[in-house]
């Protein structure tokens, strides 16, 4: 393909991951579940248009596969499972977490800082977008954070998401041709069926413990 | 004639089986005939891998079984063969107790198969990235499993298992992409495949730097599903919450299983790097993991937690034998897999046969005096024991004493120093522990509503085994072993 | 005729141990057939022992160097060989012969098992015990021996707890199991830096004789590291001061035929091991190892006698003073060791005879005394020495096998245990001319220690004896014992006999023990060690001293009649009354009058206060005046001081150490979540 | 033959030499005191009449009680055989030295204590308590007073101590024979019951020892027992005066020879039990729980002893 055109596609794999790491951040800060659904179900929007760009660039016609799925799986069909989950079981906001939104900010920015350090010998050997892969750690990094800061488990089940977010960023990112199709298709439905079970055990905590706060699941001790 | 789809399909049937079959009986017969099969399987498998080129593959190497493969594969089948035989008459108790409803004990015959099938399929697939979601499937099935008696600590238990599971297996996902990125790392074309011998055959041409932060990324995430300290911490609540047999597979193969996935990166990162980098992490985290189960070890309060603790202490002496990496230390480690793969699933059946008698693993309120209640099963628990605390004539006493030569040998003085230290704390624990439940008489009169032999005969089966095993190795498994030891120490072993 | 080799023998001997532990588990329904099988193979594998170890002892090892293997191994560097050389032979010979007389005396002692405990598993586990400690002492390759060494801890912790019904036995299994442990931890180290010395890769890298080979070749740090950790490790198992403190707990609870295998034969595997390692393996030794032996020998001597002086529980005093024999026999072994210092091979060889002398003495008249405690068990269910009294009336046979042992543990001529504390103080005394340095001062104040321990042993085996045997019955168990049955006779008379053998012709049995110097010190018996054929035992060099028990006795018989003449001469006509002892004219004595253990050993208590710190309690109630005490309350107790100052509180602060480290398990899963977290972060930063 | 011989005398010897010194130290004990005291020949009297008395056996007592006196009265009259009192060879050095010497001195002991504990009365266990606790507190500085003697000598054959001692150099000018002698000196005053540490005068309860254990015997027993009392402290009265004083003992079996070394030896054993007499009338009875100090004392001065042959050679 002619430079201009991946001049192009550079710059907008670019744009859009760094829009993906924007909304991580407006995920750490946001309390709302549902517009953290929300956000999710953009970031993974995102990621699917990164997707079909490298098909495009490339015409690497499997990574279609890669952009359909996530934008079937991620950008529709788990929202809708989790916002049915969060209507269901009527809670509506993240409250308390453990570090205040500007602390957490703080935090993340050093995470960006240090995916970056991490990222920074490889920029070389990235095909497309400068940095996707510092964005990918970063993605990593801040989401695991979301885990640890938040107490309601769907909130928790979104962050392992984002992490499977900034995972698949760096699978497309790093690869040219994306990973084995058997692969993709692995990890999608792995990722589907992990949904489906941690919905179903939300909801049984929800029935036996009358609570989504898994602060609240701590009796094994020692 | 292929033997790699079968060993996946027969439990994978089995649960096709179990779906549709009715009573509880016949679930567990079929498990176990699934499961007696694989194991027939397996060592035809065995009997395969003595010819060159010692490797059988199958779907243009999509499964391909090298001597390290069998090796997983016959412990696979032996422990679930052993918990399945088990099963059975336990959940009819369980039934009758009313603790579970039948729904429930489908869900268990059902999820068994499928749990091994994904092991199965882990220790076979050769492309890394099927061997990722095989595991994934693994962790799924049993967090289910993990949560069967539905009761407030088993959800809390599932809960924590399949999230840091699910986070562990993230973080190895990005290990495995960067895996991927690493051999890549020049061409401009689509790698040819993603199979793990293909990246053995070109692991000099890896990518170095990437290779490094894959290892660190898959150590971190396989690690967690193995169980290694600092991510062991699901460990103890998911085995002692566990119904007996699924605790048994989970501490028996699962945790050795995520270590074989996580010593395939081993064997490919030494060979891209030399041996060093990844030896020292696992050395490291071994040491780390003994260290710490020591001491919780001591002070337990629950037994299954204890035995639990004792699993986190035998990956970690497993993991410094591969750490070591001298030909011995590596045969001692496979060695030790083995023999605590016959022995730990022993000490969760008496766990659970105790655990149905005194309806709680406090063992304060077990109080003395087993012995007296349920002698068979305490004479099999105290053979168990007396293995697992690393006492001859039984083999964990020669595979650690394997492991401890092997470190002198090689100049880790300190480090087996450590071992030993280590393993004396959880020997006094597990022995004051076992001695105040077991020994004695009881304090309050309880009916037991076990009958005398019930899982005894697994208990013999597995106790049995070890012994054969521990006098007397049949020529070809030594030799899978040895080959083994090679495929992961790159060199072979006296 | 043609004799049969030592190996074969031994290898029939182990085969009928393995037989028995098999046939008596099989018979497990059928108590009466599993004490027969069970006890009668012991027996028989005792006599093929005996018969092992003395054809080895006279007639050497046989054309196959009395080595043979067992079976091919399966993991690398361990060989399962057996080799009866001299040393092996000598320990063999005691555990046999202890084998036969106990197994004997168990026929009697088992039946009062029957119905409520299974005999078959305490034949099967006792005679596991004996294959796993006679291994112990042919095993020629490291591996292996700590094989055979775990086996016989896990059995013998098997046979303690045996009557686990009580939480004391319990608790005394546990601490003894813990401790064994212990040490095997520290042999294990120990054998490993001989391993890692011998080259570490060479598939015979365990084997004894490549130790022989690399042992004085050590670089001398690793040698005194070796050396420490050999010393706990044994140590630990022969009981010495201050890592005894299992020995008092687990020995008294164990049925007694079985303590009485502890203590004659369990703990001198520790000295055997010292033996093999310090005189076969390590070549010449630094000073400071002989005089480190010298000295924990001295203070466990005298520690030992003390504390046993201070127990009323037959058992647990017989327990500490193994304690003190362990003490004397290291006594030798230490003077050994710097008489090998000083290159003086004569003395040294006189230092270990007198050394495995006693190691084999202390195991005959403490298994006998064992066993007399275990047939007052027996009859009168109790082990407290304050309830017995009287029972040489009702047990006259018992009594008297008890009174020579108690007589040979004296070491009060002409019985066993003087002569070989005679050799003990015999070393000690010419090895004050081995050295010019200020260390010289050992040899006499040890020998001084050794005086006392034996006066203070003599005082506590009046006390045993008197207070267990003589005067009034203390309670109503007592009055009602009877003599133990004839079995248990029989076993306790054997050991009399060998006391008295051992004790009368010593020379005849030191004479098989020439082969033994000669392997360990390259040195034949000292010349002088027996005189006027065999009639007179001497000392390492000429007129260094002698003495001969043998004539000691018959001179004795030939001055008996002395006393008769002068009966017949002055008192034939008169006459002998039996009356009431003196009661200070009230009406009868009851045995509350009598002197009580505690009483006998109350002097002794107050003259070494400074040790025992006894804790006293007295309670009185008054009702009118403060002279005349209605109720009177007293007890006092002695604590160990290792116990309550070395052993509780480090026991308290591991404990204490581990409950706080599980504050890591606090149940947070956001905690769990970080750990993980933080682990990520730190090896990031360590791959970049 | 000839060692029948002198087997023969010595024990007549023992036997017949021994009450006198027991007669004397009384006598000489009660004239210190201003009283006319017994004759000297007294103790002989007393022995004849023990030995004419009936028995009163107590109910309680077992064959230990009758066995007891024999078998003290033997192995003390083997100690002596083993002591060299007027020839440098002693009739049994062969069979056995200083060693064996103590040995059946301790065995004799036991079974006394043995016989106090027999017949059930409080009296004879406190006795027997006491009595082996002072021994066992007596024996460390015994053993190594002896040490300090058998080391310069280089052998415990109390004749080749003996010959050892017979130098030219006078023994009396070596510190340590000095030391040893007045720790022995000590130890002696304690094994054979004498004042500061017991009163053979006393039949009060609380202050008896040696005594306390002989309550239930009367008769041929008592005689036995009180002539083997004597016997003993003949015998450690001669190994003190032989081994630190070796002059006049005979070398030869001459008969003139043997009759000097007698005279010089009841000599010797004069002087000493003069001393003794002065030590008991000079002190009071100690404290039981005072007596561990004194023999302390005599563990020190032996062991101040020994260093000075570690220092003056």
């Amino acid at each position: 393909m002619n430079p201009v055109q991946s001049e192009l596609a550079t710059q907008c794999i670019t744009l859009l991951a760094a829009g993906m790491l924007v909304i991580q951040l407006l995920m750490v800060v946001q309390g709302m579940l549902l517009t953290n659904i929300r956000l999710f179900a953009l970031q993974s929007l995102m990621l699917a248009a990164i997707a079909a760009l490298i098909a495009f660039f490339h015409n690497a016609t499997h990574v279609y596969w890669v952009a359909g799925l996530t934008l079937a799986g991620k950008v529709f069909f788990l929202p809708w499972l989790l916002n049915r989950q969060v209507r269901r079981i009527q809670i509506e906001q993240e409250i308390a977490p453990l570090l205040n939104s500007s602390a957490s900010m703080l935090l993340c920015g050093g995470f960006t800082l240090l995916g970056y350090i991490v990222a920074r010998p490889f920029t070389t050997l990235e095909r497309l977008g400068n940095n996707t892969l510092g964005v990918a750690i970063t993605l990593l990094l801040t989401g695991f954070f979301l885990m640890i800061n938040r107490r309601k488990a769907i909130s928790q089940v979104l962050a392992l998401l984002t992490v499977e977010n900034g995972v698949m960023l760096a699978a497309v990112a790093l690869t040219t041709y994306g990973m084995p199709l058997v692969v993709e298709l692995g990890i999608f439905f792995d990722v589907m069926v992990a949904v489906m079970v941690l919905g179903l055990l939300v909801y049984r905590i929800r029935e036996t413990f009358a609570s989504m706060d898994v602060s609240k699941l701590s009796q094994l001790k020692g | 004639m292929m033997l790699l789809v079968p060993i996946l399909v027969a439990p994978a049937a089995a649960a096709l089986g179990c779906l549709l079959a009715r009573s509880p009986r016949i679930m567990a017969f079929v498990n176990v005939v699934a499961f007696g099969t694989t194991l027939a399987l397996g060592v035809d498998l065995l009997r395969q891998l003595q010819a060159p080129p010692h490797v059988v593959t199958q779907w243009e190497e999509f499964f391909r079984a090298d001597a390290l493969s069998v090796w997983m594969v016959l412990l696979i089948s032996v422990v679930s063969l052993g918990s399945s035989l088990y099963a059975g008459r336990y959940f009819q108790r369980d039934l009758a107790a009313g603790v579970v409803t039948p729904g429930r004990v489908k869900e268990f015959f059902v999820l068994t198969p499928l749990f091994t099938a994904g092991m199965f399929l882990v220790v076979l697939a050769n492309n890394l990235g099927v061997m990722w979601f095989a595991l994934e499937a693994t962790a799924l099935s049993s967090v289910l499993l993990v949560a069967l008696y539905n009761r407030n600590t088993s959800l809390e238990a599932a809960w924590k298992y399949v999230i840091l599971g699910s986070l562990g297996l993230a973080l190895a996902l990005f290990g495995t992409v960067f895996t991927y990125a690493a051999a890549i790392d020049q061409k401009s074309t689509a790698l040819p495949s993603f199979n793990w011998s293909y990246l053995m055959s070109m692991a000099g041409q890896l990518n170095p730097r990437m290779i490094k932060l894959a290892f660190v990324f898959v150590l971190v995430g396989y690690g967690t599903k193995a169980g290694l300290a600092p991510m062991h911490t699901w460990l103890p609540d998911a085995h002692s919450e566990a119904p007996s047999p699924t605790s048994a597979m989970l501490s028996g193969v699962s945790l050795k299983v995520a270590l074989y996935a996580l010593l395939r990166f081993h064997i490919l990162t030494t060979a891209c790097l030399g041996s060093g980098f990844s030896r020292t992490l696992l050395l490291v985290f071994g040491l780390g993991s003994m260290c710490l189960a020591a001491p919780f070890i001591l002070v337990q309060t629950n037994l299954k937690r204890l035995l639990a603790y004792s699993s986190l202490e035998h990956i970690g002496l497993i993991c410094v034998g591969f750490g070591l990496n001298s030909p011995v230390t590596i045969w001692g480690s496979l060695l030790h897999m083995g023999y605590h793969a016959l022995t730990k699933p022993v000490l969760f059946f008496a766990a659970g046969n105790i655990h149905q008698t005194c309806h709680t693993l406090q063992m304060r309120l077990i109080g003395p005096g087993m012995v007296k209640m349920l002698p068979a099963t305490v004479v099999c628990m105290g053979l168990a024991a007396v293995a697992a605390t690393g006492l001859p004539p039984f083999g964990l006493f020669f595979s650690e004493l394997t492991i401890l030569n092997g470190g002198f040998a090689a100049g880790h003085s300190i480090v087996s120093t450590i071992v030993l230290l280590a393993l004396l704390g959880a020997f006094c624990g597990i022995l004051y522990q076992l001695t105040r439940i077991l020994l004695g008489v009881p304090k309050i009169a309880r009916t037991s509503d076990a009958a005398p032999w019930d899982g005894v005969p697994a208990m013999g089966l597995m106790l049995g085994a070890l012994v054969v095993f521990s006098v007397w190795l049949p020529a070809p498994l030594r030799f899978v072993m040895q080959r083994a030891a090679g495929i992961i120490g790159g060199e072979a072993v006296p | 005729m043609e004799l049969p080799a030592p190996t074969l023998l031994l290898q029939i001997a182990l085969c009928v141990y393995g037989v028995g532990t098999v046939a008596s588990l099989l018979a497990l329904r059928h108590e009466r057939i599993a004490n027969l099988v069970g006890f009668g193979c012991a027996t028989l594998a005792g006599l093929f022992g005996i018969g092992a170890g003395v054809t080895a002892l006279i007639f050497g090892p046989g054309d196959d160097g009395g080595a043979f293997a067992l079976w091919p191994p399966l993991v690398p560097y361990l060989q399962l060989t057996v080799k009866l050389d001299p040393l092996s032979a000598f320990f063999v010979i005691i555990v046999s012969f202890l084998a036969l007389a106990v197994s004997v005396y168990s026929f009697g002692y088992v039946r009062g098992f029957y119905g409520r405990k299974s005999v078959g598993v305490l034949a099967a586990f006792f005679n596991t015990l004996l294959l796993a400690t006679t291994l112990v002492f042919t095993a020629s390759n490291a591996f292996f021996f700590l094989i055979c060494w775990e086996i016989m801890a896990l059995t013998a912790y098997c046979l303690v707890s045996f009557e686990h019904e009580k939480s004391e036995t319990r608790s005394a299994g546990v601490i003894f199991f813990i401790m064994s442990h212990i040490g095997t931890g520290c042999l294990i180290l120990g054998f490993l830096l001989l391993f890692q010395a011998a080259g570490g890769q060479s598939p015979s890298g365990y084997s004894f004789d490549t130790f022989r080979t690399i042992g004085a070749t050590m670089s001398p740090g690793r040698r005194d590291a070796a050396f420490l950790l050999f010393l706990f490790g044994f140590g630990i198992k022969a009981g010495i001061v201050p890592l005894h403190v299992w020995l008092p707990e687990a020995h008294p609870v164990a049925p007694s035929n079985v303590s009485a295998f502890l203590s004659g034969v369990l703990i001198k595997t520790g000295i055997y091991g010292l033996t093999r390692v310090l005189f076969d393996f390590m070549g010449t030794p630094p000073n400071w190892w002989g005089v480190t032996i010298l000295t924990i020998g001295t203070i466990s001597a005298v520690l030992g006698v003390l504390y046993a002086l201070m127990e009323h529980d037959l058992k647990r005093l017989l327990a500490y003073h193994s304690i003190e024999n362990i003490g004397i026999i290291l006594m030798g072994l230490g003077a050994g060791l710097m008489f090998l210092h000083t290159h003086h091979p004569m003395l040294a060889a006189l230092a270990l005879i007198a050394g495995l002398y006693h190691t084999i003495n202390h195991a005959i008249f403490k298994a006998l005394l064992f066993l007399g405690a275990g047939a007052i068990l027996h009859s009168t269910h109790t082990r407290d020495m304050e309830k017995m009294g009287g029972l040489i009336k009702r047990m006259p046979k018992t009594a008297f096998f008890f009174l020579i042992g108690a007589v040979a543990i004296s070491a009060l001529p002409p019985l066993n245990g003087f002569v070989s504390e005679w050799l003990t103080y015999q070393s000690l005394l010419q090895g004050f001319g081995t050295t010019d340095s200020l260390v010289r001062l050992m040899f006499p104040l040890s020998g001084a220690m050794l005086a006392l321990t034996g006066a203070l042993a003599a005082a506590c085996f009046v006390k045993a004896f008197g207070i267990t045997f003589l005067a009034q019955p203390r309670s109503e168990q007592a009055a009602q014992a009877h003599e133990a049955s004839p079995t248990m006779l029989l076993g306790m008379g054997l050991l009399t006999a060998a006391c008295v053998f051992l004790g009368l012709f010593p020379t005849l049995f030191l004479t098989l023990l020439a082969p033994l110097t000669q392997q360990l010190l390259g040195q034949p018996l000292p010349a002088y060690l027996i005189q006027a054929d065999g009639w007179v035992l001497g000392s390492a060099k000429e007129m260094g001293g002698t003495v001969s028990t043998l004539g000691i006795a018959l001179m004795g018989i030939c001055l008996l009649p002395i006393p008769l003449v002068l009966w017949l001469f002055f008192g034939w006509r008169t006459k002998v009354r039996i009356g009431p002892t003196w009661d200070c004219g009230l009406r009868g004595l009851t045995p509350q009058m009598e002197y009580t253990a505690t009483g006998f050993s109350k002097p002794i208590r107050m003259i070494f206060k400074a040790l025992f710190r006894p804790r006293r309690e007295v309670q009185r109630e008054y009702d009118y005046s403060p002279y005349f005490a209605k109720t009177l309350h007293f007890e006092s107790h002695i604590e160990e001081a290792f116990v309550t100052r070395l052993y509780r509180p480090l026991n308290r602060t591991i404990l204490g150490l581990s409950r706080r480290m599980r504050a890591l398990q606090a149940g947070s899963i956001q905690a769990y979540l970080i750990y993980i977290f933080i682990t990520l972060l730190l090896l990031l930063l360590f791959a970049l | 033959m000839n060692d029948f011989l002198a087997i023969l005398l010595q024990t007549l010897l023992l036997l017949a030499l021994s009450p006198l010194i027991s007669g004397c130290i009384r006598n000489w004990k009660a004239k210190l005191q201003n009283r006319r005291g017994p004759r000297i020949w007294q103790p002989y009297f007393d022995l004849v009449k023990f030995l004419r008395k009936d028995m009163v056996i107590s109910e309680h007592a077992s064959w230990i009680f009758r066995a007891m006196p024999y078998v003290l009265f033997t192995s003390t009259l083997l100690a002596g055989l083993m002591m060299p009192l007027v020839n440098v060879s002693a009739p049994l050095s062969l069979f056995g030295g200083v060693l064996a010497f103590v040995g059946l001195l301790a065995l004799g002991r036991f079974f006394l204590a043995l016989g106090g504990l027999d017949p059930a009365s409080a009296f004879g266990g406190m006795g027997s308590s006491r009595e082996m606790t002072i021994a066992a507190i007596a024996e460390p500085a015994l053993m190594l007073a002896i040490f300090t003697v058998a080391i310069t000598a280089g052998s415990t054959n109390l004749s080749q101590m003996l010959l050892a001692a017979q130098g030219p150099t006078g023994r009396l000018l070596n510190p340590a024979h000095v030391l040893a002698f007045a720790a022995l000196f000590i130890v002696l005053l304690a094994e054979t019951g004498r004042l500061p540490v017991d009163n053979p005068a006393t039949h009060l309860e609380l202050t008896m020892i040696h005594e306390a254990m002989l309550l239930e015997y009367s008769g041929r027993y008592l005689a036995l027992i009180e002539w083997s009392a004597s016997v003993k402290q003949l015998v450690l009265m001669a190994l003190l005066v032989n081994i630190f004083f070796p002059i006049g003992i005979a070398t030869d079996v001459g008969a003139a020879a043997l009759g000097l070394g007698l005279l010089w030896f009841i000599a010797k054993l004069l002087v000493l039990a003069g001393a003794v007499v002065l030590v008991e009338t000079s002190n009071a009875k100690l404290r039981l729980f005072r007596v561990p100090d004194l023999l302390s004392a005599a563990f020190i001065l032996a062991a101040l002893a020994l260093l000075s042959t570690f220092l003056f050679q």
